[in-house]
């Protein structure tokens, strides 16, 4: 698998922004694959056009050959066969199995206009959730249930902040439409439906200031609503893991 | 009292004239009809986009007597826009306007059958218009849930602006579409069936017929479909039904409290099962005149032509199979993805047959480059432009980049909206000698008219696959006022905003060309020449789209369309007897 | 020929379809808890809908075909 | 642009055409029997065999009104399939309460034992259209009115059409006396999920045969009205078609409320 140098000028021929994450590379190398094979054809089949319509001489025996026309068929569907299964091997490794057990739990509630985060904190477990508890306005985005102890040390923010190198399993809600969850520069797009939880799991390796974006139309605000996914060195996350959940605590105390 | 029938007493031709107009069975009347339909719903969908991109290329400039265009405004036009040129562009005039105007001659017949009917379906498509156009009107103004209305967002007022009486007034419009293309298209099933000529064996149909009869098949089962579809969202909007809303979903901190769970993800296999179909509907028409016209100019038999009549068959088949590609990263079981991706592909075959068939006929053949071969020529472009990027978003993985980017906007405008309109500038140039008595529009205007319309084509619409890689995603309001890193990702396209703006613009602009070139064709003479293109299918035969009437002879068919010698001096149309000696000995 | 041809497309189409929608189904595969994964009867539930549309449009599609190629 | 081969002109034998007749089936009063299913003269100077396809007498108009009313029924048949589909997935999903617990709130609808009486009332009905259909093409009926006495087939497909026409009304009263019934246990439509398949089905249903009910009114006021009996003929044809076609698919409904819950 190509690194991100090599294929670099080509990202920057089709506008590809850099990827910073582990599945990124072999999707961008597919990816580019098929834009070259289309670019190529694109060009083949026009000049093909172009010549036999501009070409003076009139080829006396129109050409109906059994070879002529399923050979080139063949050849076509060999290709679409092997550009499906290389694909599939790809998607297989991504969706076909679920994160490993030991992967960052992050949920990822999405409402008409924001993203919000949550991790489970200190205990490791999500507290119980309702969507008619849910008020940013009251400061409980996530609509967390008060009665539920679980939920005392969940951390709720709107930005998502992981660290490198590890891999992330999200689990995406939505509280009123259907919402988008994508980060192009991670390679990654699943929709929040509401009444289910879709998860998706990937692994973050450049630390860096990431969009996250909507991209299923959710309303009048749609192009508005992002959020920013800061991914960390694993060592200044689990600073920023402690800190947030000190802060927690305090709050939970108060 | 006596006021009217003083009028009427005034100018009674008239009169009679208007009402036989509105009321006439005459199907060449009903196609004319629908491509009326289609003319408003295209310059209203133009004039629509042209504001979406002047929006999002300069967001905060004033319209004159509107000021800025608000977001969810925004989101209206693209609603808007979508679903004039979708359902009311590329469905009516291909299948149902020059089904009507042409294919009864072409399979000749005289008329249509159940001509009450087919004129039923005409009058139901136009109130469907009407009714759409009537959303910019209600309060709350039209629907921003797009043309795909995706619950709950489109399932209750609460959602946003346009999301109360406008939703309602699109679901209105869109049902009454559904049943007026149901008609026609069942209208259109039998004449193909029950009103072929003598000697019309199913092996001596012309492709454009072909295209034309799996297409109303995918109408007749498409179609009702998202009636029901439609039907079950009235009920989530008004009756307190939940086949859409999910379980204690809360929009705008507001509970929607059903009973019972349903899923989005319902609607959207059921319109998608409609919505894919939709799209081979728009185009298998322009597929199978492009085959015609092509061996028509090139003097040569379609290559391969009972291959071409299966692959449209196949792709028509195939079509009803793969509506999940649209659902990969929708909740869509990812088993059930690389299922659809496959289906998808498979479809990437017989799409390429046709490719394949169109440069073989063209091969070498030293054509006759008039306007419609040029269109032609110009459908095989695109369809190559477009459907290449359809193998890449074909596959779950890629598709998981690029869904709700600008490359799918990209890929559906190049092989659906550009390759269906080049059918239909394609249809119109080739057959108006026939719909205006012998009159051929005129060809320096038409090339002009063509390559401009290429060139602009390609501008609008190419660089969209690159916004698109970059990833600017649809529906976006503006591209400016983003968050940091967005405004760092998005901000980067705004060149290729501009550029496909003014694309757009000199898109539209250079139609004119072709407008003037009409108004100016229809003033000159009728012309007497009643087979101007040479051409061997049966709509050119004398009398061919004539009324019926028992003086005429009935047309009856000796062979298949597209006999011409080898060197393309001469040809033979189908309805010229082989041997005559028999004739006479009857 | 093309009889045979229009039957292996179709035969293809119908092996794509029904071999297909044995994985045909719906939300979270990949859920660790296996409270919040979508439970085996919904998913079946949605297998069988899908399969009587495609089953229910397939075979209408065949049925108009075969009425266009009986009329001579 | 190249010239044409231009063989003489093929033999046309001319028909002495009335204006308007467009070679349309033909009166029951004169030239052919109506029962005459062959295509083809029989040196009566009206060769059917020279019409266009589609255009050779009652025969031909009949089978195009059967397949214009197959494409229809298709479409039809499709709508009420994605109704069926969504009642499939909607009977078996639910959701996780706030404990995790997958909480499947489908209450079957009772539903009322006169449907029975219906469905029987429906199949009736079909029975006696089927014998109004059958009356209309009874060939030596079909003979004395071509010959011109009278029209027996028409007076007897009237009879049985108006018993039809009575059963069907009697069954939407039916549906009618249910849907108060449930309405008495307050089983609205918005009751529960399974309620809302139950009114949906029902009234699609109910809607359909209304269509049918008016196409059978329009069947009668042509037996009583229309004088060429080929017309007549394809009317009634159709619309018993369509009833059978309606009562058939009752059949399926009825048993997927009835036991599909």
């Amino acid at each position: 698998m190509p690194s991100t140098q090599a294929i670099a000028p080509a990202l920057r021929f089709w506008h590809l922004p850099v990827d910073g994450s582990w599945h990124g590379r072999a999707l961008d190398s597919h990816l580019l694959l098929n834009l070259w094979i289309a670019l190529g054809l694109f060009t083949l089949a026009n000049a093909l056009l172009v010549i036999g319509v501009v070409s003076h001489r009139r080829a006396h025996r129109p050409i109906h050959k059994f070879t002529l026309e399923y050979l080139p068929l063949a050849a076509f569907a060999a290709l679409f066969l092997f550009l499906g299964v290389r694909a599939n091997s790809l998607w297989a490794t991504q969706r076909y199995v679920g994160a490993a057990p030991e992967a960052l739990q992050v949920e990822v509630i999405g409402m008409q206009f924001a993203w919000y985060f949550r991790y489970p904190g200190a205990d490791a477990t999500f507290g119980r959730a309702r969507n008619e508890l849910v008020s940013p306005a009251e400061g409980n985005p996530a609509g967390l249930d008060p009665t539920d102890p679980d939920g005392t040390d969940d951390i709720v923010r709107p930005q998502l902040v992981l660290p490198a190198g590890r891999e992330i399993d999200l689990s995406l809600r939505a509280v009123d439409v259907v919402h988008g969850f994508a980060i192009p520069e991670m390679r990654l797009k699943q929709n929040a439906v509401p009444g289910t939880t879709q998860h998706i799991h990937f692994t973050p390796d450049r630390p860096g200031d990431y969009a996250i974006l909507c991209t299923q139309v959710c309303g009048l605000g749609h192009y508005r609503m992002q959020a920013m996914l800061r991914v960390l060195p694993a060592l200044q996350f689990d600073q920023w893991l402690r800190q947030q959940e000190l802060e927690q605590r305090l709050e939970a105390g108060r | 009292m006596s006021a009217p029938s003083q009028k009427l007493r005034k100018s009674p031709a008239r009169a009679h004239r208007i009402a036989r107009a509105i009321f006439s069975t005459n199907h060449r009347n009903i196609g004319f009809g629908y491509l009326v339909i289609a003319t408003v719903a295209v310059a209203g969908g133009t004039i629509l986009s042209w504001l979406m991109r002047l929006h999002l290329s300069w967001p905060s400039w004033n319209f004159p007597l509107h000021g800025p265009i608000l977001p969810e405004e925004y989101l209206a036009l693209v609603t808007m826009h979508g679903t004039l040129m979708l359902f009311f562009v590329l469905t009516v005039a291909p299948q149902s306007g020059f089904g009507n105007l042409i294919l009864p001659a072409q399979i000749g017949a005289r008329r249509m059958a159940f001509p009450r009917l087919n004129a039923l379906g005409m009058w139901i498509t136009a109130t469907g218009l009407v009714v759409l156009l009537c959303a910019f009107l209600v309060p709350g103004g039209s629907p921003i849930a797009g043309w795909t209305s995706y619950p709950p967002l489109s399932a209750t007022a609460l959602a946003g602006p346009g999301e109360g009486a406008g939703q309602d007034v699109w679901l209105a419009s869109i049902a009454l579409f559904t049943l007026g293309g149901t008609i026609s298209a069942v209208v259109m099933l039998t004449t193909m069936v029950k009103l072929r000529c003598t000697g019309m064996t199913w092996r001596r149909v012309p492709l454009t017929v072909w295209g034309w009869f799996t297409a109303a098949l995918l109408a007749v089962l498409a179609f009702s479909v998202l009636f029901a579809a439609i039907v079950l969202l009235f009920c989530d909007r008004h009756l307190g039904s939940a086949f859409f809303i999910p379980h204690g979903d809360v929009i705008n901190s507001i509970p929607l409290s059903r009973h019972g769970s349903g899923s989005p993800l319902l609607w959207l296999h059921l319109f998608w099962f409609f919505g894919h179909p939709e799209v081979y509907i728009a185009i298998l028409p322009g597929m199978g005149l492009t085959s015609m016209v092509i061996a028509n100019f090139s003097r040569r038999r379609v290559f391969a032509y009972r291959l071409m009549i299966a692959t449209t068959l196949a792709i028509g088949f195939l079509g009803i199979l793969v509506w999940g590609h649209h659902m990969f990263v929708a909740g869509l079981n990812p088993f059930a993805g690389t299922a659809f991706a496959a289906a998808s592909l498979a479809i990437a075959v017989p799409a390429t047959a046709k490719v394949l068939s169109w440069l073989a006929t063209s091969w070498r053949s030293k054509p006759f480059l008039t306007t419609p071969m040029l269109f032609a020529l110009g459908f095989v472009s695109l369809f190559i432009a477009g459907g290449l990027s359809g193998i890449i978003v074909a596959q779950p993985i890629l598709d998981e980049y690029l869904h709700n980017t600008f490359f799918i906007v990209g890929h559906f405008h190049l092989i659906m909206a550009m390759a269906g309109v080049f059918g239909l500038f394609c249809a119109i140039y080739y057959w108006f000698p026939l719909l205006a008595h012998g009159r051929v529009l005129s060809e320096s205007l038409g090339k002009w008219h063509f390559w401009l319309t290429l060139l602009f084509a390609y501008t609008t619409f190419l660089p969209m696959y690159f916004s698109g890689l970059a990833g600017e995603p649809r529906h976006y309001a503006q591209l400016t006022g983003l968050n940091p890193p967005a405004q760092a990702l998005l901000g980067a396209t705004g060149p290729a905003q501009v550029h496909i703006t003014i694309g757009a613009f000199a898109l539209g602009l250079s139609q004119l060309l072709f407008l003037f070139n009409l108004i100016r064709t229809l003033g000159s003479p009728a012309a007497a020449n009643s087979n101007p293109w040479s051409a061997t299918t049966m709509e050119w035969a004398p009398h061919g789209l004539s009324e019926p009437s028992p003086d005429l002879p009935t047309p009856v068919v000796y062979r298949g369309p597209c006999h011409y010698t080898d060197d393309g001096a001469s040809f033979i149309p189908q309805w010229e007897s082989p041997q005559p000696s028999t004739a006479e000995r009857e | 020929m093309i009889r045979r041809l229009q039957l292996l497309l179709i035969i293809a189409g119908l092996l794509l379809a029904f071999t297909a929608t044995e994985a045909f189904a719906q939300g979270c595969a990949q859920c660790l808890d296996s409270t919040r994964a979508t439970p085996p009867a919904v998913q079946a539930a949605y297998r069988h809908a899908i399969l009587l549309l495609i089953g229910a449009a397939s075979t209408l599609f065949v049925s108009g075909l075969i009425l266009f190629r009986r009329e001579p | 642009m190249p010239t044409i081969l231009t063989p003489p002109g093929i033999y046309q034998p001319r028909r002495p055409g009335r204006p308007g007749d467009l070679g349309e089936g033909d009166s029951g009063s004169g030239r052919r029997p109506p029962t005459d299913k062959r295509t083809g003269g029989n040196g009566d100077g009206d060769n059917w065999s020279d019409r266009p396809q589609g255009r050779r007498g009652p025969r031909e108009r009949l089978s195009r009104a059967r397949i214009g009313l197959f494409f229809a029924l298709g479409g039809d048949l499709m709508f009420f399939i994605a109704l069926v589909s969504v009642f499939f997935v909607a009977k078996t999903s639910g959701h996780f309460d706030a404990y995790s617990r997958f909480i499947n709130d489908w209450l079957p609808t009772s539903i009322p034992s006169i449907l029975w009486l219906n469905t029987a009332v429906l199949l009736i009905s079909s029975v006696f259209a089927e014998i109004a259909r059958r009356s209309m093409f009874r060939e030596a009926d079909l003979m004395d009115e071509w010959f011109g006495f009278g029209r027996p087939t028409s007076r007897r497909a009237a009879i049985w059409l108006s018993a039809t026409l009575a059963l069907g009304v009697l069954f939407i009263t039916g549906q009618y006396v249910a849907w108060s019934q449930l309405a008495a246990q307050h089983v609205f439509f918005n009751s529960n999920a399974s309620s809302h398949f139950f009114y949906l089905i029902t009234v699609a249903h109910a809607a359909h045969l209304i269509l049918g009910i008016a196409a059978l009114v329009t069947a009668l006021t042509f037996l009583v009205r229309s004088r060429q009996l080929a017309t007549r003929q394809v009317v009634v044809d159709a619309t018993v078609w369509y009833w059978h076609a309606m009562g058939i698919l009752w059949l399926f409904l009825f048993a997927l409320l009835e036991y599909g819950q």
